[in-house]
């Protein structure tokens, strides 16, 4: 099957994002197809490329990453939720005069759109909120 | 037959809209904090899914409730959910 | 509630207050979204986010501009079907007459049989 | 006395243990979402504060709740909420 | 709970569940720092956070430490002082038998005067 | 009298920040003194120089900045509940080998002991929580 999920809460504050990584890992086990995990809300701070876990715990940011890399699946962050909460590519930096990015690829900002044509387009959305 | 998500506890109001929004064949799998709604003194509050609820079995060994677990309470583990997403049509999540 | 709306695309639950969070503001975003790519979008207000309803809303003190705007515009984007959950107006004591938009009230039932009818529901 | 703010509406749990912590003399001020309480269908949930009662004019008015408020709720802005943690001892936040 | 307690500096009410969230971990790591700061720290448990004291407890299946082992370290920090909230109890229908650490509970008027009686009282 | 503020959630999710903010304008302007206003929790997104919200939006960041510099009130933000969350300024950016930093002054990253100090040190401390 085709599966989206959509994470609408922040690593470290809930455990919302710990339980999306591990279904969507499960999934991918499994052998279905992930056509993206769409990072809106709070869960824009999943791509936060900066997050300085300790080293003793899950570092949510990485292992998204890797997972992205991995399998080829989208990471997709809402733009309009990212901007204001800090979250900048080099191209949203350059374009609000700030000097430096915190969001970098595999994630990529991108608008809602794709969120609603990933819950159409999929026979799955899951849903992890805080 | 829809699959629910609820990962709030049975103290919070968010309970009441996820059964508010449960057919009479869909199923509810706690997670997260929901599986404090797996305790036996909870079960009342889950009268109207008798048989239809389900507990992810991570989220209740972590919280040590693993053990405390209500018997007519059907554990799975994260295998388990995503075989659930398969057999119910969509997944509504309540948090 | 007409039969034609319930197989709509895309169901959107609202069930935050406006002003306090953003939840209300990101989920209306979705709606808007979805109804500009020509999917047919209905809202159901839940709880607290009934109140997303009532008539008379301001800017905040800072100048937030709340969702009561957003809301006036729904019409423009063909989102006509608002549903309320009607156990949830009894809680908060509130009535149509309050509200900005009209609306129709529906009952756990209802609310069971829209959540299986969308092809997709998205909770806010 | 204390003076307890809450942001949460009269149907969230957290009122019961802001209400849980209030001494007999103790004032509650309802901000943010906890405006909501101010609502005339609520004010039996605040029966053990009577007079007592506070809420947030800002707050109220934003939301298009100000001429919903219940008489017996004292309305203060920003200014009045200043003075209450003036007037009280220290100040405990429900959220 | 002896008066000696009641007037101590510092009280910290935890009302989250450990694994859920961070309030709970972040509430604790304010204790261990007051205490370390040679502050006398009590603990009031509320609601869902009663369950942080329950035997058992295991890190998460991405190695998400919880907050047991923290807990385990109270008493190092002299962090000897550990409420309950009885009605929460009730409601969760869980007894001190299970919990990791030795418990008082304590009732409604109990909890009002810990606040009126503690210097400084943080919520998380 | 003495005041300090502890604000545990981020701007543009909750209200918290609005709140705190115009209480501590109406502090200032009674002519109380601010000790400190502490970012913990979710509260330390306050901090983020990368945050681009709409023009016609409040902007969170820049009038916690501007509060702090006019009124020489300290603006500190819990260091551990920062780092994980990605907010680092350029030394704690350094030590974990990040190119960048997402905190700049005036806010400063420091402990949980400065909260506990404020606590007891003021007269009063009022939370503002999500």
């Amino acid at each position: 099957m085709r599966y989206a999920i959509l994470l609408l809460d922040a690593p470290y504050t809930s455990q919302a994002a710990h339980s999306a990584l591990r279904f969507t890992r499960a999934l991918l086990a499994k052998g279905h197809a992930v056509d993206g995990v769409f990072f809106y809300h709070d869960g824009v701070h999943n791509a936060a490329r900066l997050a300085a876990p300790p080293q003793d715990e899950p570092h949510l940011v990485d292992a998204w990453a890797e997972l992205g890399r991995e399998h080829a699946v989208p990471l997709q962050v809402c733009i309009a939720a990212a901007l204001r909460r800090g979250l900048l590519d080099e191209q949203e930096a350059a374009r609000h005069g700030k000097q430096g990015a915190s969001v970098e690829p595999p994630f990529e900002l991108t608008g809602l759109g794709q969120l609603v044509d990933l819950g159409l387009r999929c026979d799955r959305l899951i849903t992890f909120g805080p | 037959m829809l699959l629910h998500t609820l990962n709030r506890s049975p103290l919070s109001a968010v309970l009441d809209q996820a059964l508010a929004g449960m057919g009479p064949d869909d199923r509810l799998l706690l997670i997260e904090d929901g599986v404090i709604g797996a305790l036996p003194a909870q079960q009342a509050r889950f009268e109207s899914v008798a048989g239809r609820l389900y507990a992810l079995h991570e989220d209740l060994e972590s919280r040590g409730l693993l053990s405390l677990c209500a018997p007519a309470v059907r554990v799975v583990d994260i295998e388990g959910f995503v075989a659930l997403t398969e057999e119910c049509e969509r997944a509504v999540s309540w948090y | 509630m007409q039969d034609d709306t319930r197989q709509g695309d895309l169901l959107v639950i609202l069930r935050h207050a406006p002003h306090g969070s953003s939840w209300l503001k990101e989920g209306l975003d979705v709606a808007l979204v979805a109804a500009a790519f020509d999917r047919r979008v209905t809202l159901l207000f839940m709880g607290e986010g009934i109140t997303a309803l009532l008539e008379g809303q301001q800017a905040g003190p800072l100048g937030q501009k709340g969702t009561a705007p957003t809301l006036a515009m729904l019409e423009m984007y063909d989102i006509d079907s608002l549903l309320v959950e009607a156990r949830g107006m009894d809680a908060l004591g509130l009535t149509g007459e309050q509200f900005m938009l009209p609306v129709e009230g529906v009952g756990d039932a209802e609310i069971a049989e829209l959540l299986a009818s969308h092809a997709l529901v998205l909770n806010f």
